[in-house]
């Protein structure tokens, strides 16, 4: 039975009681057009997908995002909030809208490097898991900032690998390792996967699944990087999972060494 | 005689007095899913859009889903 | 139509003029067991298998890899050879062994870092070659050597990432690109393979393919670690071909700006 | 009388007069599929084991394919 | 002119507009004895020494830092306290023991990973730099917080390298990079020198300064090791200022490439 | 007594039984102009100086070389040559020319990428230790052809970092470590470097010397820069004399962590 | 009669009735360069040991400087 | 009448019928420090310049040392 089928049946990501076969979650922006996007989705095997929430145009507006995107469930962001008031009004507005509680929390303290807010996060996330929000926090790759949001009741934390829309990949894996060994809650790499391995190593290092967008959208092959992706978390949680042998330093043949001919 | 709102962010002289009648005024169907309603930062319920008044001076969000990372 | 199964039927692997689906080529040795070696390579989905030629214990033996392995297409190493002279000699008794003239050339410089020698590699296979054999060679990180390794007739080269089983990784990716992009035949990652996201890596520099074997046979779930390594590669390979975005050092919002909530 | 060869290395008295008679001298099936032999560093192909006179002082290898990485 | 000295005369560490020739700050905890300590520090050049504050021992104590660091700039610490009330206290209380109002702060918020509390450290800088002392806070590699602490009123900001006393050097330069390029006061990378490279490297990312004291007090030759730090820290700064060449993927011949013999 | 005059006296770089205070081995080609050069090289400390050997341009020609350099060791090179025949009689010229028998030997294998040619390399090795040259050759970071070349009599192996000129640094610091750990010969490591971190890291990964050109001429401040590569060479050299701490995952405070204020 | 304080954390029943008094008792030279005390979370300056009376109930912190990093 | 010969890589007739001749005709100051030559393939030692024959068909090469990494 291939691993990743195996792994759907006994090994599945679980958020706020809820469980997923897929440990990728997908953003649905900056697709060629929503065809490919939707395809994309598909093709990734996400359960999960990421949806902005913004101000009707009101000359009247393209097909919903809720019909288009039925067969998942929805992570409404606060992407662009800089305050945790917008954020929280933001929220507010996502669980109306969409009608789920759930929200991926985004308090912003610089527009250049996207970088969160460490205070207004953490506020903003207080309050929403007070209001019944099930809160899945982008913050630091810092491990008690991830400490104090999942004590605060957030579902997860989603710490960043590097630069929003980057693709750096991870920029700090002894930070993530670090997380990941401490936290209580789910951790999923959020922010900066620009690549296959990347998204690989991500769970290699112990990460309960992985956030991207960017790097699938503005692919050259948008649908086909989304397969991409998909091999590449199921390969990396099951080398986790397996038992990867240990780095050394010097060099151990494979094949047997007494029988060399001519030796 | 009009209110003068603001409608997301921007300042409007609007006849409705409801959420509901300021939808339709704006050309928003009030069925379509996904749309959201806050006035002077508090939710406005689906449900109660048809009820509540609204009053000069409101600030009013009105939203929906896009496409987001 | 999921990205591995696309690639098998548009992008297929081929050494001298023979094709194949995977692009994993996988070794037999060291596995825990004789089943969970069969296990794992199933698993894997390769289609190319290592073994190695070693002189009869004359007190009988087991039952002959032949056999076990003819679903695959063998792949007869001359590992532990430290002389031209040895390593031709035992890839001509693999031919006579297991009828092919396929042969994975080592000539090993030295027993600790089993670094090849290349000028031992060369002249064996410039010899090989000559006597029509399809030459594999694992061969050092270098461009000038694998260039030559080419030119003499080779149907691949092979070079090491890291050490032969290190567990290290690729420890040298921007020789492997260079490699890559001047070689004339398949370039094939031999050695140093530890882990998920190394494969996929060395698939995204763009090697055609991976051989690996400690990194599975002594896993702590060989078979688990054989389809994470098969799914890696896939991705790996998908990755390289769907046009991964540019890293950039600055910030890039994947959500829209305009039309915030409270901005 | 017998001759002195080396057989995969090691020094060894035998009576058979062909590389065939020696592998079943020294038990080894030569139906077996696997099993090559060279003789002073050459191949004699199977088709030739019947033939194949030994003399004094032959250096012998016989192998079979083992596990291999 | 040896490059040391010139910088020396033109190119100096200023902190609250007090100026240093050397550009390492150095901890005078953890060597084998006293001597070597003051050894080290004489060797390391260093100018700003940091002291932590602590109960006294009522059995009496041992000869004053006070006497023995007279020619230093005392730094005192802040170490071990966990929240901004505990620091402020000890800050308060250092500026009463040492007559400065000087102060690395550090507010811990894991006693493991000794990462900062982002809240508690805000906090307590904000009262701090209220009360007229000059703070230097041990931060997280995070712009975003190291901005905040700039706004505050900080005379520096101090980012981690990595953890404390891991001798992990600079597990993420990207970051460093970018609290360097927005930061308005200076930034002294504290925290996870192992040796020499990393302190050359952290200048060479443009920091104005580097904080250490682990990777020379348990060295096997503190004292030497305190001079290789003092070079190091001289030779990235200059690394810096002289504008470095370029990495390029390709080669480029030094030597001529006319003219050549038998060509 | 600073640390690089100690080292100095007691650790001096020995190549064929001359002994030298610098570590630092200097290239004279690419400086913006003659006088730079000068002034870089007496900064940089540096007592070997490499020099190329070229047709004489028949319309006469610049102040010799021989003048300009006569307090250097001169070392000539035979860049550029791309075969053994070559390579040895450009050393023989060089050899009349400068009345040195000291050689950089370099055999190039491809004018692209600059690496050497392991074959040409070895043949003009063994050609010119019989004829009693000194030979310094450029050579791949692998340990065995390090080894050979050392087992054939060269005075020193220089492997390289990375590309020629391009200023990337060490690529594979494990192959490096590798050839040091077995070197009989002083290890120099040449090619590649960039800036200071990396000339300090070659020396603590156990390089006996650091052989560099492009990173001093073309940096903005080549003067500065050969003071800065100077210091960084001495910095590295001391580091690894010193015995550096372990890398090891976990924090540790380097304060007391008792009688802790409020605790 | 004594009081009861805390100094440093620990409990004690002490006779001196001023900060300056209590270093006394307690065998630290008043004198010393670097001591510093608090008193209920306060910083006591030096010049005012002599003067600042101590009460029941009191938590006195008696600090100096020791190495750090 | 003249040599032809090969200087540098270069096609060349001369008159000079040595070494030390040729660098003359060629104002090249056989003093000059650094100046070395080779004649098919084989250095000739500046002792050697002044009785070192030319002959027609000769490859020659007139080296100096210039910068180089």
């Amino acid at each position: 039975m291939p691993d990743e089928l195996r792994s759907t049946a006994e090994d599945r990501l679980t958020i706020a009681d809820e469980h997923f076969s897929s440990r990728l979650l997908i953003g649905t922006a900056g697709y060629p057009n929503q065809q490919v996007m939707l395809d994309a989705l598909g093709e990734s095997g996400a359960e999960i997908a990421t949806v902005s929430i913004r101000r009707i145009s009101l000359e009247g507006y393209a097909e919903s995002m809720v019909d288009l995107l039925k067969s998942y469930r929805l992570l409404p962001n606060t992407a662009g909030c800089e305050t945790a008031k917008d954020a929280v009004l933001t929220a507010e507005l996502a669980r109306e809208s969409l009608e789920t509680d759930w929200v991926k929390l985004e308090v912003i303290g610089d527009r250049e490097t996207l970088y969160p807010d460490v205070e207004g996060l953490l506020q903003a996330a207080d309050q929403l898991v007070k209001s019944g929000f099930t809160v899945l926090p982008y913050c630091n790759d810092d491990p008690v900032t991830c400490r104090k949001l999942a004590d605060l009741g957030c579902a997860a934390v989603m710490p960043l690998g590097s630069l929003i829309g980057s693709g750096q990949g991870l920029q700090n894996p002894a930070a993530i390792e670090l997380i990941v060994s401490r936290s209580p809650v789910p951790v999923i790499l959020d922010a900066g996967i620009g690549t296959a391995s990347d998204a690989a190593l991500a769970m290699e290092l112990g990460c309960d699944g992985v956030l991207l967008n960017t790097a699938v959208a503005k692919a050259r092959d948008p649908v086909s990087m989304a397969g991409a992706m998909r091999d590449a978390v199921a390969a990396g949680r099951a080398a986790r999972r397996s038992g990867r042998i240990p780095r050394q330093s010097r060099a151990e043949p494979s094949s047997p060494q007494l029988g060399l001919i001519g030796s | 005689m009009t209110l003068n709102v603001t409608i997301n962010g921007e300042p409007a002289d609007i006849d409705a007095r409801t959420v509901l009648a300021l939808l339709e005024e704006r050309g928003v169907d009030p069925e379509a899913r996904g749309v959201a309603v806050a006035r002077n930062g508090a939710v406005i319920r689906r449900a109660d859009w048809s009820e509540t008044a609204l009053a000069d001076g409101d600030a009013l969000e009105i939203v929906k889903p896009f496409s987001g990372g």
